[in-house]
């Protein structure tokens, strides 16, 4: 298994407030091993995009790390300070394809600008020799070469996230962070930039960080992935370990409550309540409240991480994680029984 | 509620009144009381048991007090006047509220008897041409009241008083006339369709660092009124070459002044720069300049003018050929409409009879010639304006500038400024300095610029503002006080009730506290007017013998309450005052003009 | 779309207002009660000569047909002769306006561009201490009516300290003595200066609120851009993200520039009569009070053009600071 | 109520926008002599929504989804075509007959976080419409209803606003506010497409029981194929105004026929890594609904395309089932229809500017 490039070790992350602090982030671990897609999945506010922000320094003001580390290639990071960022991680290393693709891209400045901006600043490539390189990322993407000096309203949505991605590609980083990158999309259009991203894994040795609340992007195009609840990692490991095996309460309803167009008849799994508001010490699973598993034990501190099956790659922060196989029985024989309605596909 | 409260505030003026006048304090222990018994005694002599409670004549409106918010320092005299009588109101049983208009706008209102107020707090305008009577008896002549789109003051309509009036515009001997005019304001002053209140002060400022302090007469030193400063012959101190002066906005507009904008800035040029053949002093007297003296003949329509030696500033000089040419063009000119003030007589021709005899003959005589006319347009120079062209278009042609007078104008900066040389060729004034003057528009600019020596004269201040100077300044500032021709003064409106019964007039006469007016406006340096009349003590024409006193110089309720009661008016037990039983409240149907045979 | 074809309907559009405008203006003063010959009764000349003048000043003439000649000879670009002054409107007003011009024209740019420095500013610093004194003070010397602050200014600088004159633009003296050389020589008077300085920092402070805040705002809404979060991640410099910044929250600034230009036209009224600047302000005032009708009409109308074409620029320079603009004149979005 | 006309019919209806966008444009475009700019985000649209029926219509955003049910619940009025409340057109209700009509269908908004009034106790949000239709009710009433959303305790929900309450409760709260005046119809403009999953699902089954329970139809509308089948029994596929498909969930979703139908349902991710989608091969940009193509509107991405496809398509029912309808080419016999149904062509005519 290759070195990780990027990795997490038991990161806090916090936004200073006028009242309490929001505690966004508490003992994150996992890793991104080099070359792999690993997807992070979770509702809105678990911190994923904190996560994402934190790697490239892109928290707001009053965000910190103010504990753990996170290590890019080995190097620790977490106290970069602007430059150092822009020196040694920002798009040259780590790039980002941002959740809001529609607001990303300078609506005043050409295509073209904006990539002979990121050259200027990032290597010694001249004028033309920048534009040369936005045309092939332009042909990568899907997007004709001859607009490479529009202005971005003047692409659709899907043709600003496509930008957006060729810009993502533009200094070949060793890392993209792709920050719910087709939220904002129609399922055609999503299919479609997700091929490309997808494509990516093998004309490129590029990682990936693909940051999303929609479970089944990432069964579909990752590798590896963890699953988030409350600014806590429930669950890590492939997505195959996810998928079959789930120790993490959450990851196992998570999946249930997912709709799946094949089975229209499943009844969706309810995950009841909602994830608390972090502002104190979070010494407990924030997932208790909503858990009908949940025990005593899981509210006296934060659950350590679980190794499922002895594989310490597949991890479930869940203290009663290896009763869960029981506990969660008639949750987990689950569709792979009945079939597809779906022709094709198997 | 409004009105409630205007009362409170009301009484409480009045109590604070009480403390100062003696009259106010009188009548606040008798109020109440008082009203029942002089109602019904009034009652009593009028009309049999009219006033008896209960058997009141129609309730007096509330009267609406217009005025123009446009006049500047006159606006604030406007106000306080109003204000002064509605101290006093509730005592009347009056309410009173105000309707200020810009005066374009008063004046057609008035033109056109719109009878949605029924006082009008405006002013006669103080231009030359009213040194002479006419102009304002014609105002107030019948033909223009009513609804006819002529400005008749008051509307006020009064055939005989109409009818002197037009005799007296006619009648060339000078004594005849006086005593015409004097007819005519007998009756105008007896009819009171003009309530004065205090004479129109003027405040000028010197710096007397810069310039030596001058001997003033009545009209003292203003904008329209520079006779004060020729006088004195314009002296500086030494260390002073020039004298720097304030004109009002708009004084320098056009630099040909029979074409001015308005008639204020005429003064300027006949006491400085173009000097007529005789002028108002600043005593209103009539001072011979270029003309050594003049002679009417006994049917007045001939007048004879000896020239003096006399040189124009390109130092020709003065003949009776410039005479002649100059009054006939004018006439010609204004008759043309091109001219707007030179209202000269239409048929007038004028013989050259020698180089230093004029003689001005008209085939009607032309009283006005030698009281208005003449003293006001100065004489011009034939040759160079021919020159400039002034026959073929004289509206516009290059002006050269040129008159006679202690002054010549060395440069002229339109609207801005204009700087004056002396010229030694003027028979009567003999001036030292040069003067310098600069268009301001607001007074209190004038104030600073003056205070802080950017300014060595500054005049048509606000009484209040020569106040600041002289505490500011001390000595070193003198303040010169005089008063225009014309007094302020109310014009109630007479085309309707109230203001057409003399009853009323008379109440506003003793109800307005002209002393406190002097105080509160003029810090006591203007001068009340008892007698009704139009004219102000200074006038030439102010002559008291044919005046009747219409007012106190301190304010008199008691007398305003009497004078109502005694014409039959009468006040409810809330004491709201109310007409006499079945009064006829229209002088003359709205929107029509009143016929003679009535009046 | 085709550049050409959106400037052939800004045009169009433009003309049209300008015409409405015209309109209006001729109406709005005719409605007005009483008409400059009521002044001259006040003055005691009598009604004869006053039918005469209002004959030849056309206000006889029934509405329309006054109308009908005033577009006439406004579509002649002759815009007529004052009543009062009997000069022809233009020569009345064009010194005073270019007066007028020569103090707020810098006065308004300055205040635009040092208010709009200081506005970005405060919005980078947000909630600190600079901002928060800063909003008081600039709202502080807009609370304060112009002319009073003219009046406190001319206390302390000239009264007090007697640094500054108290009015004018020249002293008399000297304006008299460069009356004929070109205009421009006065600017080489230090004289001049003196006469300048407290009315350019009176307009300056009154009306340093709008630039100042509004970009304090744009600034503080465009750094929550998401695209600046990308400029950021893409990692450039602080430098450049604020230049960035500046460039995108300056649109909103730039449009109201023109508008509060046009207040150079129509003249700051109670700025230039505190200071006694020689402006348009105070003949447009006794103007409107004597119902001068070609000055007021042609005064207004000067200040209308002034904004509409000051807007019709904006829409023009907006193409250029914001691509999306030219565009959204071709389609309705 | 019930005489067996459909609740809600609508027959060809239509609905087209004038872009053009305020006083200047009007008279640029005047000046320049142009006609208004005309979307049609709604054109020729059949819908049939019987009792105790769950129609979805699903589409891309843009094809004119929202546009139809803001037509249904009367924002607009329809350009074209008709619409039948109990068989009865709604062009000839009465004023009354509008509110009536207003009280039996009720709408669930996308976006809970916007569509309760902030200033409205819960128990208020619901008392509102009871007072408008002048329906009595009594504090039992509400309660009843937020318990049967799912609001329990509802004594403890009834007396907090909107900010005290999560995306999931409000839109619980929104969906009792439509059901409280006992409506024939709800509906439901993607209600669950703002929700996190977990409450996605909530919501969904929501949906689900209380259509049966309360027994009223609803039309759902929404991008999202997946959510859409849970509830529906019939799917309306719309593209660019269009229905292209109709049939019901099960058929549709396992046997699609139109190519653009096909394309939604492959482009749809499927959680499971084992599963391994075939992907979608359709390309290009949803059309522009301003300038759309003559004929079937699909045909640029359609890959498919033939030249027959410049003629508007007919509705047809594929091999013979009644039951469902496709607006495509491929599934008719063109000779044979010809002559038969002059219809289309009419509908045709009504396409070109």
């Amino acid at each position: 298994m290759a070195e990780p490039i990027l990795e997490f070790d038991d990161v806090d992350i916090r936004y200073r407030t006028d009242g309490d602090d929001v505690r966004a982030v508490n003992g994150a671990s996992f890793a991104i091993d080099e070359g792999d897609y690993f997807g992070l999945v979770g509702e809105s506010g678990c911190g994923k995009s904190t996560i994402a922000d934190s790697i490239v320094g892109g928290l707001d003001d009053n965000g910190e790390v103010v504990s753990g580390e996170i290590r890019f290639k080995g190097e620790q990071i977490q106290d970069y300070s602007e430059s150092e960022f822009n020196e040694n991680v920002r798009w040259k290393e780590v790039s980002v394809i941002p959740q809001s693709s529609m607001n990303s891209l300078d609506p005043v400045m050409k295509l073209s600008e904006q990539a002979v901006e990121m050259a200027k600043y990032h290597t010694d490539l001249s004028r033309p020799a920048a534009l040369d390189r936005l045309r092939e990322l332009f042909d990568v993407v899907g997007l004709s070469e001859s607009r490479i000096s529009d202005y971005p309203h003047q692409f659709s949505g899907g043709m600003q996230q496509r930008a957006i991605i060729a810009f993502a590609l533009f200094l070949q980083p060793s890392l993209i962070i792709a920050d719910e990158p087709t939220t904002a999309l129609d399922v055609i259009m999503q299919d479609q930039i997700m091929d490309y991203i997808n494509g990516l894994k093998d004309d490129w040795d590029v990682s990936m960080l693909l940051i999303t609340h929609d479970i089944s992007l990432v069964f579909e195009n990752c590798d590896s992935m963890a699953v988030m609840h409350g600014g806590q990692i429930a669950e890590t490991g492939t997505v195959d370990d996810v998928f079959d095996r789930p120790r993490h309460p959450y990851a196992i309803l998570l999946q249930n409550a997912f709709p799946d167009v094949r089975f229209p008849d499943r009844e969706l799994a309810v995950i009841d309540g909602h994830p608390p508001q972090l502002r104190d010490e979070v010494d407990f699973c924030t997932f208790a409240d909503r858990c009908p598993w949940a025990e005593p034990a899981c509210r006296e501190g934060a659950p350590p991480a679980t190794p499922v099956a002895g594989d310490d790659d597949h991890l479930a922060w869940c203290v009663r994680a290896g009763e869960m196989s029981e506990l969660a029985a008639n949750h987990l024989e689950r569709s792979t029984e009945s079939t597809s309605i779906l022709e094709g596909g198997q | 509620m409004p009105t409630d409260g205007k009362r409170e505030s009301v009484d409480r003026r009045r109590v604070l009144q009480a403390i100062g006048a003696a009259s106010a304090a009188g009548l606040a222990g008798c109020s109440g009381s008082g009203r029942q018994e002089t109602t019904t005694e009034g009652g009593g002599q009028e009309t049999g048991t009219a006033a008896d409670d209960g058997e009141l004549g129609e309730r007096v409106p509330t009267l609406t007090f217009q005025y123009w918010s446009d006049q500047g320092p006159p606006t604030v005299l406007f106000e306080e006047t109003i204000s002064n009588i509605q101290s006093v109101a509730s005592d009347l049983g009056i309410q009173i509220e105000t309707q200020p208009m810009t005066t374009a706008q008063g004046i057609t209102a008035v033109g056109d008897d719109v009878r949605d107020f029924h006082v009008a707090v405006n002013s006669h305008g103080p231009d030359p041409g009213r040194l002479d009577p006419n102009n304002l008896l014609q105002s107030y002549s019948i033909d223009r009241a009513g609804a006819n789109g002529e400005y008749n003051p008051s509307n006020y309509a009064n055939a005989e008083f109409s009818e002197l009036v037009d005799q007296q515009a006619t009648i060339g001997v000078p004594e005849e006339r006086r005593q015409v005019v004097g007819e005519a304001m007998s009756i105008y002053s007896e009819d009171m369709p003009f309530v004065p209140t205090i004479e129109r002060p003027t405040t000028a400022a010197l710096n007397t660092d810069m310039v030596q302090p001058i001997e003033a007469g009545g009209a003292g030193l203003s904008a329209v009124n520079w006779s004060a400063l020729v006088e004195s012959g314009a002296q500086t101190q030494s260390g002073t070459d020039t004298i720097l002066a304030n004109l009002p906005g708009e004084f320098l507009t056009s630099s040909f002044y029979p074409t001015v904008g308005d008639t204020d800035s005429l003064g300027l040029y006949t006491q400085l720069t173009h000097s007529p053949l005789m002028l108002y002093n600043s005593d209103y007297e009539r001072v011979p300049v270029l003309a050594e003296d003049w002679e009417v003949s006994d049917d007045g329509t001939e007048v004879t003018f000896n020239l003096r030696d006399a040189t124009f500033h390109n130092g020709d000089p003065v003949t009776a050929g410039d005479v002649k040419w100059t009054y006939e063009f004018l006439s010609e000119q204004y008759h043309a409409g091109n001219y707007q003030w030179t209202a000269l007589p239409e048929e007038l021709t004028v013989e050259a009879v020698d180089d230093s005899t004029a003689r001005f003959v008209t085939p009607d005589p032309a009283p006005t010639l030698v009281t208005a006319q003449l003293p006001t347009f100065g004489v011009l120079p034939r040759d160079p304006y021919v020159e400039a062209g002034i026959e073929e278009n004289p509206t516009d042609f290059e002006d050269p500038m040129i008159g006679a007078g202690p002054y010549r104008i060395s440069t002229y900066n339109n609207q801005e400024n204009i700087a004056l040389e002396p010229h030694d060729g003027n028979p009567q004034f003999q001036v030292e300095t040069p003067i310098v003057m600069q268009i301001y528009d607001s007074v209190s600019a004038v104030r600073r610029a003056f205070e802080n020596g950017e300014l060595s004269i500054a005049v048509t201040l606000t009484p209040d503002a020569g106040r600041q100077i002289a505490d500011s300044m001390g000595d070193t500032a003198q303040i010169v006080n005089g008063a225009a021709f014309l007094p302020f003064g109310m014009m109630p409106q007479m085309s309707f009730a109230p203001g057409m019964f003399r009853e009323f007039r008379q109440a506003l006469s003793y109800a307005v506290d002209r002393q406190g007016l002097n105080e509160t406006y003029a810090f006591g340096e203007s001068e009340e007017v008892t007698y009704c009349t139009f004219n102000s003590q200074q006038h030439p024409w102010y002559d008291e013998q044919y005046l009747t006193e219409v007012g106190e110089e301190t304010r008199n309720v008691e007398a305003a309450r009497q004078a109502l009661s005694d014409a039959g008016w009468g006040w409810d037990d809330q004491g709201r005052l109310h007409y006499p039983p079945g009064a006829e409240l229209e002088a003359w149907p709205e929107g029509e003009t009143p016929n003679p045979e009535n009046f | 779309m085709s550049r050409l074809r959106y400037f052939a309907r800004r045009t169009a559009v433009t003309a049209v207002l300008i015409f409405l405008v015209a309109s209006a203006l001729f109406l709005f003063f005719r409605l007005m009660p009483g008409d400059y010959t009521s002044l001259l009764i006040q003055q005691g000349m009598d009604p004869q000569q006053i039918e005469a003048l209002r004959r030849k000043w056309g206000l006889a003439a029934p509405l329309h047909v006054q109308y009908v000649r005033y577009i006439v000879n406004l579509l002649t670009a002759d815009v007529g002769q004052s009543f009062r002054y009997g000069e022809p409107v233009w020569d009345l007003v064009a010194p005073r306006i270019l007066n007028s011009f020569v103090l707020v024209a810098p006065a308004i740019t300055a205040t635009y561009i040092i208010g709009g420095l200081f506005g970005a500013i405060m919005g980078r610093r947000r909630g600190g201490y600079l901002e928060k004194s800063g909003i008081i003070t600039v709202s502080a010397f807009h609370s304060i009516p112009d002319f009073f602050l003219g009046i406190i200014l001319i206390a302390v600088f000239s009264s007090t300290l007697g640094i500054f004159p108290t009015s004018g633009m020249l002293s008399t003296p000297t304006s008299i003595m460069i009356q004929d050389q070109p205009y421009w020589r006065r600017f080489l008077l230090p004289e001049f200066w003196k006469h300048y300085a407290l009315p350019f920092a009176t307009v300056m402070l009154y009306f340093m609120q709008y630039p100042a805040l509004i970009m304090r705002n744009s600034v503080v809404e465009v750094s929550d851009q998401e695209f600046l979060h990308y400029h950021r991640l893409k990692g450039l410099p602080e430098s450049t993200l604020l230049r960035k910044i500046i460039r995108h929250a300056s649109l909103p600034v730039v449009t109201l520039y023109p508008i509060s230009l046009a207040a150079s036209i129509s003249g700051l009224v109670l700025i230039e009569i505190v200071f006694n600047w020689p402006g348009i302000g105070s003949l447009l005032v006794s103007s409107v009070l004597a119902r001068d009708f070609p000055v007021i009409q042609f005064v207004f109308l000067v200040a209308a053009v002034w904004v509409i074409l000051g807007n019709f620029l904006v829409d023009l320079l907006y193409g250029v600071l914001d691509p999306r603009v030219s565009v959204s004149g071709s389609d309705g979005e | 109520m019930s005489d067996g006309a459909p609740v809600l019919e609508l027959r060809s209806l239509e609905k087209h926008f004038d872009t053009t966008s305020g006083i200047t444009e009007t008279i640029r475009n005047r000046l320049v002599g142009e006609g208004p700019k005309l979307v049609r985000a709604v054109d020729d649209l059949n819908l049939t929504l019987a009792e105790n029926q769950v129609q979805g219509v699903i589409g891309e955003s843009g094809c004119g989804k929202t546009t139809l049910l803001r037509t249904i619940i009367g924002l607009y009025d329809p350009t074209g075509g008709e619409m039948r409340f109990h068989g009865r057109p709604t062009s000839e209700f009465t004023k009354d007959e509008w509110k009536e009509f207003r009280r039996h269908v009720q709408i669930v908004f996308q976006d809970p976080f916007n569509s309760l009034d902030p200033k409205f106790s819960v128990r208020r949000t619901l008392a509102e419409p009871l007072e408008i239709h002048g329906i009595d009710y009594d504090r039992t009433d509400i309660e009843e209803m937020l318990e049967s959303v799912g609001l329990t305790p509802a004594s403890q929900y009834i007396q907090q606003f909107p900010n005290q309450l999560s995306g999931g409760e409000k839109q619980r709260v929104a969906i009792a506010r439509a059901l409280i005046t006992e409506p024939d119809v709800i509906l439901a403009d993607e209600p669950a497409s703002m929700l996190d999953v977990s409450t996605q699902a909530e919501i969904l089954n929501l949906l689900n029981e209380l259509t049966d329970e309360f027994g009223v139809s609803m039309v759902y509308i929404s991008h999202d194929l997946s959510t859409v089948s849970y509830i529906c029994d019939h799917i309306n596929v719309m593209y660019l105004g269009r229905i292209v498909e109709k049939a019901p969930t099960r058929a549709l979703l396992a046997d699609p026929k139109h190519p653009y139908t096909q394309a939604l349902i492959r482009s749809i991710p499927i959680p499971d890594p084992h599963y391994d989608r075939e992907q979608a091969t359709i390309g290009g940009e949803p059309g522009d609904p301003i300038d759309m193509p003559e004929g079937c509107r699909f045909k640029n991405r359609c890959p498919e395309r033939m030249d027959v496809c410049d003629e508007t398509p007919l509705d047809v029912a594929p091999d013979g089932d009644g039951d469902r309808e496709v607006a495509c080419h491929l599934y008719y016999d063109h000779e044979e229809r010809a002559g038969a149904e002059p219809k289309p062509a009419a509908s045709d005519g009504g396409e070109r500017p």
